[in-house]
């Protein structure tokens, strides 16, 4: 049952994602990537991963897509140009190639939902076992996250600051001058 | 020696950095700068004295044993390269005190070391770790310093050079995550030592094969290998100069020292032996070294002259870790050292020469070297450190490099090392013609109102950074202990594991 | 037969998506698209992953009395790194955009190029 | 920015609060239920994305000035950092949070609450941080 849920909305979000290829205007490839996050939010649901179901549908419905906007909004420019030399036939090698290799890969892994896989058997078992015991906490992945991997976690917010910083250092100072014409805002300012 | 030691040469940056970003003023923030890449030089000396034995020191972060929790597992090579990377972090940081007030806006002084502080952070976290996850998150935060850093380059070609690294490095970590998704598919582990310990249980299985080409690929795109190299010219020629000076001598060591972290331990030797990867490895050594020296001679602008040479030099490199004997690895790791060096030198007479003249390109520093003998001096030195001429850190590279290719009968790989050479000097020669030789008439600063003071000379901690790169690219040439034995200690435990002949 | 296809199926549409999204990335000039396809290239990996972790008559990894088999708490945990990881990068890759297009007043590759190239003259 | 509608404004002003007081819940009830600090920094920034939105930059920015949550957005590391820190001191090793208390499991209960604090200062400081000064490139027209 949860494996036909999971299949129609693989199907739902694969052409989600061609349509984000696809459309020329930009706003509306903005609100069709917002669906596309809460599709796989729902996925995730399926796949029994609330907690990072919970995530994506705050951070790629929600403020991935309002910066989106809010970037369309600012450069006033919501539409793709239609490029004449628009490289087609190398990408599209890349990625068969890429793909089939994944695919190749994907040959001897474990079913999906298969309950002793590597994965499940190996580390994992020991967090399911003793996971409450060790740490206190039924929520096995606040445990793994909190503690067990708690450095991982410590990269993961700091890796948030080096976001903010970055883009506090890129769009900080005010603007000087609204339009820039182009031949001011040269090398050599 | 205290092992929590090892832990504080990451916790220090982690800790100050968040602070630095609070601050608007240039001395306190380049104070803080300048204590985290102190602290973390004596602490990489320390735990390199600890460990250049061949022997290891493991710490359990949070306390959790492996593969359970997050380990690091030290040995000479993980101290080695947090060594080059603390070491050009102090020198990067010299030179910062007075080429930084000019290039970055006053308002961003805090948050620009703080970036270049969480950058170090990201290097040193690569360069420890032992879970192949964890390394992911500390590459994540040092790319997105570096993207941050990069684009504060003054020309608006940084943005862009600043966004198709952004685009290509995302590419490259997100595939080194597929890899490491499909081994972990496999294994069921994310520890390096206990992947390896159990490979031969899933060694034949599809997943495997398919993570170690993603990874590979990762890796590549991240270290600038030939043919991967299209981000690195325009990144690094076009970020401030305090930035090229410290990513173009570290980001992409520290990338190549994962992948020598993959290719010997994590994947049994025998195992890409029959992949057929030291032969692809070798080719691409290869072609890198005479491609990259030869786009280098091409270049009418330093910085960007620079930067091929780096793909050259990654090349030689690469060469050195597919030759799988002890010489070879022994050249490969030195030349980690000894390159990084050498760029950090030429960067930093590239960004001496910006801080003057307000311009790089070759045509228009003419007579250059007569009016700053001195930086000019320190140029030539690096340069013929890069050309490999004995007495210089390039020459013990390359001396081995040979000796490794002879006893293994490439002959190509000799080839190769000569061709690189002829075309070294020929691109170094550009240089110096340009700036001696044509000394018709006098240096022109360029968009400078006459009567700068602050133009006159080189400044002082520009200079002093200089020649401290300038007369280690000689130090380590004559007396080569340090690097060597490092090296040596490296290559021995790196091979320890099994090499068919 | 009928038994591989079922067990693999949702992988290879897993491989589907994150190929299109690789593809937008590569083939397109847009940078905004770019950032798409680089978000929907990323997304396809994350579902990669915690597909790795499910377990049939399992439930959410919260323990209870109630239940005995459980999901696998690990590749949740290691995603939740990787969505945040994502989100910066789009972050910072927006305000790069913001930033081109007040310097060169355009937003499409093949123009920032020429208008480079121009610069080189 | 700013936007003059009343139901828009009335419905703002009472959801805003309960957004909180739900990020609160997730925050602190991470333990037990799906969420934890990431969570819900996440969903408090939208409380304050929703404000900005209808009030105007302006008025968000009176509420939480820009200089605060610069401030917050270290402090969350720091904290988090610190809980590292201390656990070294008390002869730990970094993050170990069992020597935190007088036995293992009350230490790392006093831990994970504390880390998911600082994760969630953070993430709440930098996402709104992002918001606004994505929004002040906007022209107002």
């Amino acid at each position: 049952m949860s494996l036909m849920l999971n299949l129609v909305l693989l199907v739902f979000l694969l052409v989600m994602a061609i349509a984000v290829l696809k459309t020329k205007h930009l706003f509306a490839m903005a609100m069709l990537f917002g669906l596309y996050s809460l599709l796989v939010a729902g996925l995730f649901v399926v796949l029994d991963a609330p907690d990072v179901a919970f995530t994506e549908a705050a951070v790629g419905t929600g403020i991935s897509t309002v910066l989106m906007l809010v970037t369309l909004a600012s450069i006033k420019d919501g539409h793709e140009a239609v490029s004449t030399t628009q490289r087609k036939i190398g990408p599209l090698i890349i990625c068969l190639v890429m793909g089939g290799l994944l695919i190749f890969g994907t040959h001897d892994i474990a079913k999906l939902g298969e309950i002793h896989s590597p994965p499940n058997d190996q580390v994992a078992a020991h967090y399911i076992t003793q996971g409450q015991a060790e740490t206190g906490v039924p929520n096995l992945v606040t445990a793994v996250l909190a503690s067990y991997r708690g450095f991982d976690t410590l990269g993961e917010v700091t890796v948030v600051l080096t976001a903010g910083i970055g883009v506090l250092l890129l769009l900080g100072q005010r603007r000087k001058i609204h339009v820039k014409k182009r031949g001011q805002a040269h090398d050599d300012q | 020696m205290n092992e929590q030691l090892t832990i504080l040469l990451v916790v220090v940056p982690l800790m100050i950095a968040p602070i630095t970003a609070l601050f608007k003023s240039h001395t306190i923030s380049w104070i803080l700068t300048a204590i985290v890449s102190l602290t973390s030089l004596i602490l990489s000396f320390i735990i390199l004295f600890d460990v250049i034995d061949g022997s290891h020191v493991i710490y359990e972060l949070g306390g959790w044993r492996p593969p359970w929790g997050i380990e690091y597992k030290i040995d000479s090579l993980n101290a080695f390269i947090a060594l080059i990377v603390s070491a050009i972090a102090c020198l990067s940081t010299i030179f910062a005190w007075q080429s930084v007030p000019k290039e970055i806006n006053e308002n961003n002084y805090g948050l620009f070391y703080a970036a270049l502080q969480l950058c170090l952070l990201g290097l040193l976290g690569i360069a420890l770790t032992g879970d192949i996850f964890n390394l992911f998150v500390f590459l994540e935060i040092s790319s997105l310093s570096s993207y941050a850093l990069i684009s504060m380059g003054r020309s608006r070609k940084a943005l862009t050079a600043a966004f198709s690294y952004l685009i290509l490095g995302t590419i490259g970590a997100t595939f080194f995550l597929i890899g490491v998704g499909f081994l972990y598919a496999a294994s069921g582990s994310l520890n390096i030592a206990d992947i390896a310990t159990r490979f031969s249980t899933f060694a034949d299985m599809q997943l495997v094969m398919t993570g170690f080409i993603f990874i590979l690929l990762g890796l590549g795109l991240k270290a600038a290998i030939f043919p991967m190299h299209s981000w690195l010219p325009n990144a690094y020629g076009h970020a401030p100069s305090v930035v090229s000076i410290f990513l173009s001598a570290t980001a992409t060591k520290v990338s190549i020292y994962v992948l020598i972290r993959v290719l010997f331990d994590l994947y049994p030797v025998a195992y890409w032996q029959a992949l057929l990867l030291p032969q692809i490895l070798l080719v691409l050594g290869c072609v890198g070294v005479i491609y990259g020296s030869f786009r280098a001679w091409q270049q009418v602008e330093l910085k960007r002259l620079l930067a091929f040479s780096s793909v050259a030099q990654i090349g030689y490199i690469i060469i050195g870790i597919s030759l799988l004997n002890n010489d070879g690895i022994t050249a490969s790791v030195m030349h980690l050292f000894n390159h990084a060096l050498i760029k950090a030198t030429l960067f930093m007479g590239a960004g001496i020469i910006l801080y003057r003249t307000n311009t790089t390109k070759l045509s228009e520093l003419r007579g250059f070297g007569g009016s700053m003998p001195w930086t000019f001096a320190a140029i030539v030195l690096a340069g013929l450190s890069l050309i490999g001429v004995p007495g210089t850190v390039g020459f013990v590279t390359k001396w081995y490099l040979l000796s490794g290719a002879i006893a293994q009968g490439k002959w190509i790989v000799v080839v190769a090392i000569l061709a690189g050479s002829v075309l070294a000097i020929a691109y170094v020669w550009k240089i110096v013609e340009a700036m001696y030789f044509n000394s018709k008439r006098k240096m022109v600063i360029q968009n400078v109102k006459i009567g700068d003071i602050n133009l006159a000379k080189a400044p002082f901690s520009l200079s002093l950074a200089l020649w401290i790169g300038a007369a280690g690219c000689l130090y380590f040439g004559l007396y080569t202990e340090l690097p060597y034995q490092s090296a040596q200690s490296i290559a021995t435990a790196l091979l320890s594991s099994e090499v068919a002949p | 037969m009928i038994e591989y296809i079922l067990g693999h199926i949702n992988y290879w549409f897993i491989i589907a998506v994150m190929m299109v999204g690789l593809y937008t990335l590569i083939s397109r000039t847009n940078l905004i698209k770019k950032l798409a396809g680089l978000a929907i290239f990323q997304t396809a990996v994350i579902l990669f992953y915690v597909s790795l972790g499910k377990v049939t008559g399992g439930t959410v990894p919260i323990v209870d009395e109630a239940y005995t088999l459980y999901s696998n708490p690990l590749p949740q945990v290691l995603m939740l790194t990787a969505i945040v990881v994502g989100v910066a990068t789009t972050a910072l890759g927006f305000a790069l955009v913001i930033r081109i297009k007040e310097a060169y007043n355009t937003i499409e590759e093949d123009a920032i190029f020429t208008l480079d190239q121009k610069d080189h003259e | 920015m700013m936007i003059n509608d009343l139901i828009l404004r009335v419905v703002t002003k009472w959801l805003s609060p309960i957004i909180i007081l739900f990020a609160l819940y997730v925050q602190f009830h991470g333990d037990y239920s799906p969420g934890g600090g990431f969570q819900a920094g996440v969903i408090f920034s939208t409380a304050i994305l929703l404000y900005a939105l209808t009030y105007g930059l302006d008025a968000a920015l009176k509420v939480i000035p820009e200089t605060a949550l610069r401030v917050a957005a270290s402090f969350g590391v720091l904290l988090y950092g610190g809980v590292g820190v201390v656990s070294m001191l008390l002869g730990g090793n970094f993050l170990n949070y069992s020597v935190l208390a007088d036995t293992p499991l009350a230490g790392q209960h006093i831990g994970i609450i504390v880390i998911e604090l600082g994760v969630g200062i953070t993430v709440a400081a930098v996402m709104i941080l992002l918001f606004f000064t994505f929004s002040r490139r906007v022209d107002p027209e």
